[in-house]
């Protein structure tokens, strides 16, 4: 493979002064006991502070517990930071802070030539070795050659610079993630006095942690500036740093989500209800929603995912905008559910974080494979719109779009997320609600001729005759009905009128899609096409081949059901058509039965997320072969 | 919660008929659910609710079909899930009075759960499980609660798994006001139903309900008219428990089993139901008594405060 | 529309002696308390023993129970016998019996034109009358004009022939539809002793009953004997009448499923286990099953769709056959265990008896639009095979051909049968068990190189490693595994690889396939394609069209995943493909993405199978405009 | 069923490592899953059933990675599930020994309904009901166990609903053999786990767990050192039941409910269980008791026989 074709990052060893880069990745990792996420994102916090662009992943151990110093119990935080674009967190690593031989060996392919990696030498004890699986120690063996290795003895420097306060050495040595970040932060720099101050307010609550990791900090921080071995420190250059005024803040996909689903609500003057049940990667959108708690926001943690989806069901007959969040193995238990919510007509926004699958699978992996189950997982023919976001911050846009749908359609919607997405986090500005287009709900009004199932002409929605109103009381169900009145109707002919208006009204959504974005030459001869988070290294891909002088232009998919009207003439425009996705293929076979077009694919079903350079590679030996 | 908790007279505000829809009820003559329609509405008329604020909601069977004969909001659902959908519902909007009508395929077997989680959180919801023993809609299968031994489509050799008692199982769950009532009698279930409504807290009603196609006769001992007196007994608060043709037989207590003594006035052991107990120990073991051994409970077993789901967490 | 094109029935009036006919389609009409079904059933079986070809289908009312005398109330059975090819249960009525004015009324429309109808004059007051929605009497008003009517006093004769039997007037009025069965088989004739002596048989356990059911019967035969306006008897023409020796009986294709299962675990000499829960038309597969109970057939009825198969699933990891039936509520409610299935590699019969939805939908009628769950309804790539069953009896087939793929490959297998499939019946030999091929099961063998997942080269499957063997203890689970040590492993390219084995060893069953077997000429310009219980129908109306001299084949598709290597080239082969289903067009949609074929399609989703008559004049009014 | 029920002693037969794989467990260190991994390894051992007839399933959470760490048959089924996978293997072959590891999420959320009609149906069972009172391997939220007010990362404002009682409901459901065992002490473990295999038909033991990570000491009162006396209770069958630091304390019944007297010699109402009672009632009421306002039962709650399910239907 090609080395990422994003502009690298490249120390010169020459010059003494502060070193202007366009970007770098940096990665943190150690144990999971180690403070690493904490760090992590205060770098990350950082550098967006300072107008960078900033993408974060973090990375968790697949296990519950594996055992300290493992390879298995490696946690990472990786932050990519520049002043162009920064649509994914970094294909390879150009600095690496490794707290352990284990992670330095779980890092060590992710590393670019020449990258620095600092390493905390007092865990290279011969014992942390052999749990890493060295049976050498890489530090000593030349086998770090081509990457520029700066060993400091962390463990120790922090023992000894906070020796002397009311600590137990295990309370101690939790503090070397500050000197590590203090080393860090000295490197590129990032104001000190405010980081001192963060941490004073962090660790209120315990001012003897406080202070111990202020020390630390400190000790990490000066160790930079008079340790010999660092050329001089880094600084992102200065590029298009402007920004919107506004609340900024880093935001996970999770994050957006949650945030999405109350801005909706807020701005349709509903309630919003939530039903939701643990499970990785989705859970933090309903303990987000469960910090929010207002008396407009409810979120309800049910006893499974069947329930979670029964009470926004519920929620959503009552009047209420109605969603729920589950990853793959819950989308899997909310199929009869949706279908009840397809027949009643009801507004519901269902959230897919997926994960890698099938079944328990790797839960702590991401994919994109849980397509074709939105859009054909129920039975009967039941269809429903599916929209699937493209970066963290696009969480918050997709999801508003989503209850836009439900709302104007009278229909539950999918939103699919993944767990790249769901803990990846970047810069957004939260909108005030009124920013948001209005979100008109139509509420069904008393009257003599009052018919529960009367449909707007354009849209076939009916209108919202909600409980608790004086006139409108009438029964819904999940039997098929009769178009209008609502009443159950067993004639064949309404059943066959019903299930083609069912699937006229979501077709029919298509008037609501904005024209596709074409991100390049409109009639370049090949085309990327993607969905979900491949948009990130798409979108990367795309910049790198065009500045190559490439006839590649790329286009991404929000709305996977139903398909843009302008999709089918992007993708009959392209001699070559990529479709490209985390899965074997699912949106490829979607886009076939529906274009009858020979469309290529790359697939990488891996768990994790496209590099840039495995696509730009791709389409190289594509169009030499053309 | 904006409903009254004095209740109105039988008689007075609007008639049974204003919360029936114009529906023709598909039951099988003679089955149990009409007289449910008849109390549960009449009840309504009563409960000076003004109808729009009215849920009745139900699962899938045939007792599920209830909805459909009311004038109210009404939803049925799916099979099971209607406990799901009722809180919801409720949480949405907490100033519906929500009524949830489930049978015992429905409420025990595949939406056992969810009547589990229902009741031990405490929402202000009303639930009556119709309880027939049978799978109606799908033709006569056993169901959770059908007796042991009996023949069934699916149990050609007579059901094997012991029966679940769903008064024992709602006080288990925790349920704050649990009543058990036969379709037989629409007074004690209107007067059952009127104080489950006026109980804030979720209200769990057990209805002995008689299928007439698939399990006629289920409740013969407890609700026929030679049989009743010695097989059923009429729970009653703050006096010693008693029944039998002459009145004369005692439920007492012999290390903290129940026990039945026949005597003129109640022996010193005689055994008093205080619905407000701390613990639900003594109901669960009345709930338990079974004709012919021992009579049948009838009336409120549990009736307590405890926070209400929806105020619990504002 | 066009009369149907099967071998019309015509009453020649001129001819008084025996009238030889090809085919009829004979409809017994009532109410449900009336004992609709068993007349019709009695016909259906004399006319097979007869050695005709039949076709049954009943319909139910669709509400539990629908006033008496009403259109809801309606019960029908209609028996389609003939001596040629009889694959549907005939698209029009040329002989009806109706009880009462509802049953006449709800079958009006579905008469040929001259049809004979007998109706039951006794019952055709002004209140069944008005119960029926007629304001006019049919018989007095002119309005059945273009049949030939024969009132008959069936009610009335009954009584009187009953009279001074020791039984109440409800009772007796019980046995009316023995006085119908009499007439109808004088009318054909049947052997009226035989009948005699079965009606005995069957109401063995009360005499009176028996005695009173005789009576009616034999009255009712000699009305028909003496009453003038019946032209003349009428006896199915003698065609193709030999059958292999052997056991026949009706089947229906519910009762052919649970065959299918037991002989299949038989053949295996593996235990069956069968989880269910009832749900229409699903629940006889599982109370067949409870009623064949032995050591070796086992039918647990669970609390949910969901214990059901997970119970089915530990049956399967214990060694047994292990299998669930369904239709579409609960199969959405099974997609979770599936994928526990398809990723633990253990060996499942999932069948799913589709009625029309979607949702609780209207559970009384048939539809085929479960496909693309069946295909797709799990998350995470999840690939397993797909079957369908075309008519009752290859429900049989069907399900044994799905267990042989379960247990070669050691995979959940998906059958797809319909409401019209399961409660419609035909005459069927059933085989001995030695009469099916094989049905090897491999096993695992203990040794030092015990591997749990160590994989034929040619299938991918793995070896059975079944509990209770010493020497193969192992764990298996939904968390991705190793492919050959089944251990715990989240590697990314083995998650990758392994994505890549599972989906390789389900599209291998390609090779136990059997060449399709096309209706017609191979190279006939138009072809038809249909799968599941559109088979009678396409068949027919093959039949018809060739018999028309048009260019018309047909195939048709049991394996619906994977799909036969040949399809593609017959697809190919021909000019215009039709995809004929009961739904909006899933296998369309399905073959599309599969062969980027631009197919046309004929979709029905009206509750009920096609005519043969509607394919045929489709297929005219396609070669009109080619 | 061909298990023998005369039990070996500790010590003779196969050691307790021939029951661990090779697996290393990946629990926190300091989880209570390593004790009842050693006590359930230590019963296999014990049990005199070959290895290859043992099989331990289990659903989804960081207990039910247990199968894991055994060398015998192992399943790792659903999130909930586990109890159908377990019928269904027990009664495709009835000759395993089928030993179910379940979390209170896994069992009690998603599962409550599995292990409800589990316990119902009496087949030849072991279910062990590991409470830690949190979801530990999603990191931290409120179970159906968790305390009233507990802050989880999904109750930020603490636990509103009314926790189960695991034992009370294994009881109203029915089961033949209950009891209950901390994961402190091996011992007690063991032993219950050796009476579990004993009883023919289900078994239901709940062992409290404590998470060292997101529930740490959520059984101080009841398990530490100085605090157990007072606050828990051994079952002991034909004896009243007595407790305390001189154990003084005696359970006795006052109309119905239980009260404690303190005396040095048992007083004449002092409560003796019967875990053979013909109705559970007793026993119920003596699960719900809760610390500190009564001790926790520890023990052997119930201990019927009942036809098995397997048999039952064969
Ligand atoms: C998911 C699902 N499974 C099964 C069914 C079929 N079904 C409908 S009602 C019913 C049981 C009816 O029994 P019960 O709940 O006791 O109600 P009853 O008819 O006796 O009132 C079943 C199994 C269904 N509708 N949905
Ligand atoms: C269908 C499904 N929903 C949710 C999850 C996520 N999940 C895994 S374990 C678990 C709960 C764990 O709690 P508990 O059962 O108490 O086990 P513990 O980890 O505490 O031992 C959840 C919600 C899942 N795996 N599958
Ligand atoms: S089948 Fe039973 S429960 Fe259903 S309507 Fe008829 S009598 Fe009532
Ligand atoms: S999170 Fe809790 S239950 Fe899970 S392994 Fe750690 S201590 Fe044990
Ligand atoms: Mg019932
Ligand atoms: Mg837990």
């Amino acid at each position: 493979m090609n080395q990422a074709p994003t502009a690298a990052f490249t120390l010169d060893p020459d010059r003494l002064d502060v070193q202007l880069l366009d970007e770098i990745t940096v990665k943190f990792a150690g144990d999971s006991g180690d403070g690493i996420q904490l760090a992590g994102q205060k770098f990350a916090q950082l550098a967006s502070a300072a107008g960078e662009s900033v993408r974060t992943l973090p990375d968790f151990p697949a296990e519950i517990r594996s055992p300290i110093g493992t390879l298995g119990g490696v946690s990472g935080f990786q932050v990519r930071t520049g002043v162009g674009e920064v649509h994914t967190a970094g294909d390879a690593i150009d600095l690496l802070v490794a707290m352990n031989p284990a992670a330095l060996r779980a890092n060590r392919d992710g590393l670019r030539a020449n990258a620095m990696v600092i390493v905390n030498e007092t865990a290279f004890t011969s014992a942390n070795l052999g749990k890493a699986g060295y049976t050498v120690n890489p530090l000593e063996d030349g086998s770090l050659r081509g990457l520029r290795v700066f060993p400091v003895q962390i463990g120790k420097l922090t023992r000894t610079a906070l020796k002397g306060l009311p600590l137990s050495t295990r309370e101690i040595d939790r503090s070397k993630n500050f000197f590590a970040l203090g080393l860090i932060c000295w490197l590129f720099p990032h104001p000190k006095d405010e980081i001192d101050t963060w941490i004073g307010q962090r660790f209120a609550a315990s001012p003897e942690l406080a202070h111990a990791n202020q020390r630390a900090f400190h000790a990490g921080w000066n160790y930079g500036e008079t340790a010999e071995f660092f050329v001089s420190p880094l600084r992102i250059g200065a590029g298009e740093r402007m920004r919107e005024a506004g609340l900024y803040r880093f935001i996970t996909g999770n994050a957006a989500l949650a945030r999405g689903l109350v801005l909706a609500a807020q701005r349709a003057e509903l309630q919003l209800f939530l039903g939701g049940y643990p499970i990785t990667p989705a859970t933090e959108v309903m303990q987000e929603l469960g910090r929010l708690c207002t008396p407009a926001v409810r979120m309800f943690q049910a006893e499974d995912e069947i329930a979670a989806i029964g009470s926004a069901v519920g929620a959503a007959f009552a009047g209420a905008l109605g969603a729920t969040s589950t990853s793959g193995p819950g989308l899997s238990l909310m199929g009869e559910f949706l279908d009840l919510a397809v027949i009643a007509e009801l507004p519901l926004v269902v959230i897919d974080v997926q994960r890698a699958g099938p079944s328990t699978g790797i839960p702590t992996r991401s994919e994109q494979a849980d397509l074709l189950q939105a859009l054909h997982g129920r039975h009967g023919e039941s269809p429903l719109p599916v929209l699937a976001a493209a970066s963290p911050k696009d969480c918050f846009d997709t999801v508003v779009a989503a209850a836009r749908i439900a709302l104007r359609y009278m229909t539950p919607v999918i939103v699919l997320s993944d767990l790249s997405l769901a803990s990846g986090a970047e810069v957004w500005r939260e909108p005030e609600c009124a920013e948001l287009p209005p979100l008109p709900v139509q509420r069904a009004v008393p009257g003599s001729e009052f018919r529960p199932y009367r449909r707007d002409p354009e849209t076939l929605a009916r209108a919202w005759a909600i409980p608790g109103t004086p006139g409108l009381e009438h029964v819904i169900g999940g039997l098929e009905k009769a178009g209008e009145s609502g009443a159950v109707c067993y004639e064949p002919e309404n059943h066959e009128q019903m299930v083609h208006l069912r699937a006229r009204k979501i077709a029919g959504i298509v008037r609501d899609i904005p024209p596709l974005q074409v991100e390049g030459d409109r009639d370049a001869k090949l085309l990327l096409v993607g969905w979900g988070s491949t948009w990130g290294p798409i979108r990367e891909a795309t910049t790198w081949l065009r500045r190559e002088g490439l006839p590649v232009a790329s286009v991404h998919l929000r709305h996977l059901n139903p398909l843009p009207a302008d999709l089918g003439p992007c993708l009959r425009r392209a001699g070559t058509v990529v479709v490209i996705e985390n899965n074997t293929g699912q949106l490829w076979q979607h886009l076939r039965a529906h274009y009858l077009l020979d469309l290529q694919r790359l697939n990488k079903v891996q768990g994790n997320a496209f590099k840039v350079a495995e696509i730009v590679d791709h389409v190289h030996s594509l169009l030499e072969t053309v | 919660m904006t409903l009254p908790t004095a209740l109105p007279e039988a008689g007075s505000g609007p008639s049974r008929e204003a919360f029936l829809s114009s529906a023709t009820p598909r039951w099988c003559p003679g089955c149990g659910c009409f007289a449910v329609l008849k109390s549960l509405t009449a009840t309504y008329a009563r409960l000076g609710v003004p109808r729009e604020k009215l849920v009745t909601l139900s699962g899938i069977g045939c007792t599920s079909r209830l909805p459909y004969y009311t004038a109210t909001y009404g939803f049925h659902t799916l099979h099971g899930r209607a406990p799901t959908v009722a809180i919801g519902a409720k949480l949405a909007n907490p100033e519906l009075s929500v009524w949830l009508i489930s049978g015992d395929g429905d409420a025990l077997a595949i939406g056992g759960n969810h009547t589990l989680h229902l009741l031990r959180r405490n929402p202000d919801i009303k639930m009556l499980l119709l309880n027939n023993q049978i799978y109606g809609l799908t033709k006569g299968q056993a169901s959770p609660t059908s007796p042991l031994g009996l023949h069934t489509r699916s149990t050609p050799f007579g059901v094997s798994d012991p029966p679940i008692n769903p008064v024992n199982l709602a006080l288990a769950a925790g349920a704050t006001f649990v009543a058990r009532v036969p379709d037989t009698n629409t007074a004690m279930m209107e007067e059952v139903f009127m104080a489950a409504h006026a109980h804030r807290g979720v209200a769990f009603v057990e209805v002995l309900l008689n299928c007439v196609t698939f399990h006629d006769g289920a409740y013969q001992l407890i609700t026929g008219k030679d049989s009743r007196a010695e097989h059923s007994l009429r729970l009653q608060t703050g006096a010693p428990m008693r029944f039998g043709r002459d009145d004369d037989r005692w439920l007492c207590s012999d290390n903290g089993r129940i026990v039945v003594r026949q005597s003129a006035t109640a022996p010193a052991d005689a055994l008093i139901l205080d619905p407000q107990a701390p613990d639900p120990g003594l109901a669960q073991q009345l709930a338990l008594m079974t004709p012919p051994v021992l009579p049948c409970a009838l009336g409120i077993f549990r009736q307590v405060q405890a926070p209400v789901l929806a105020e619990a967490a504002a």
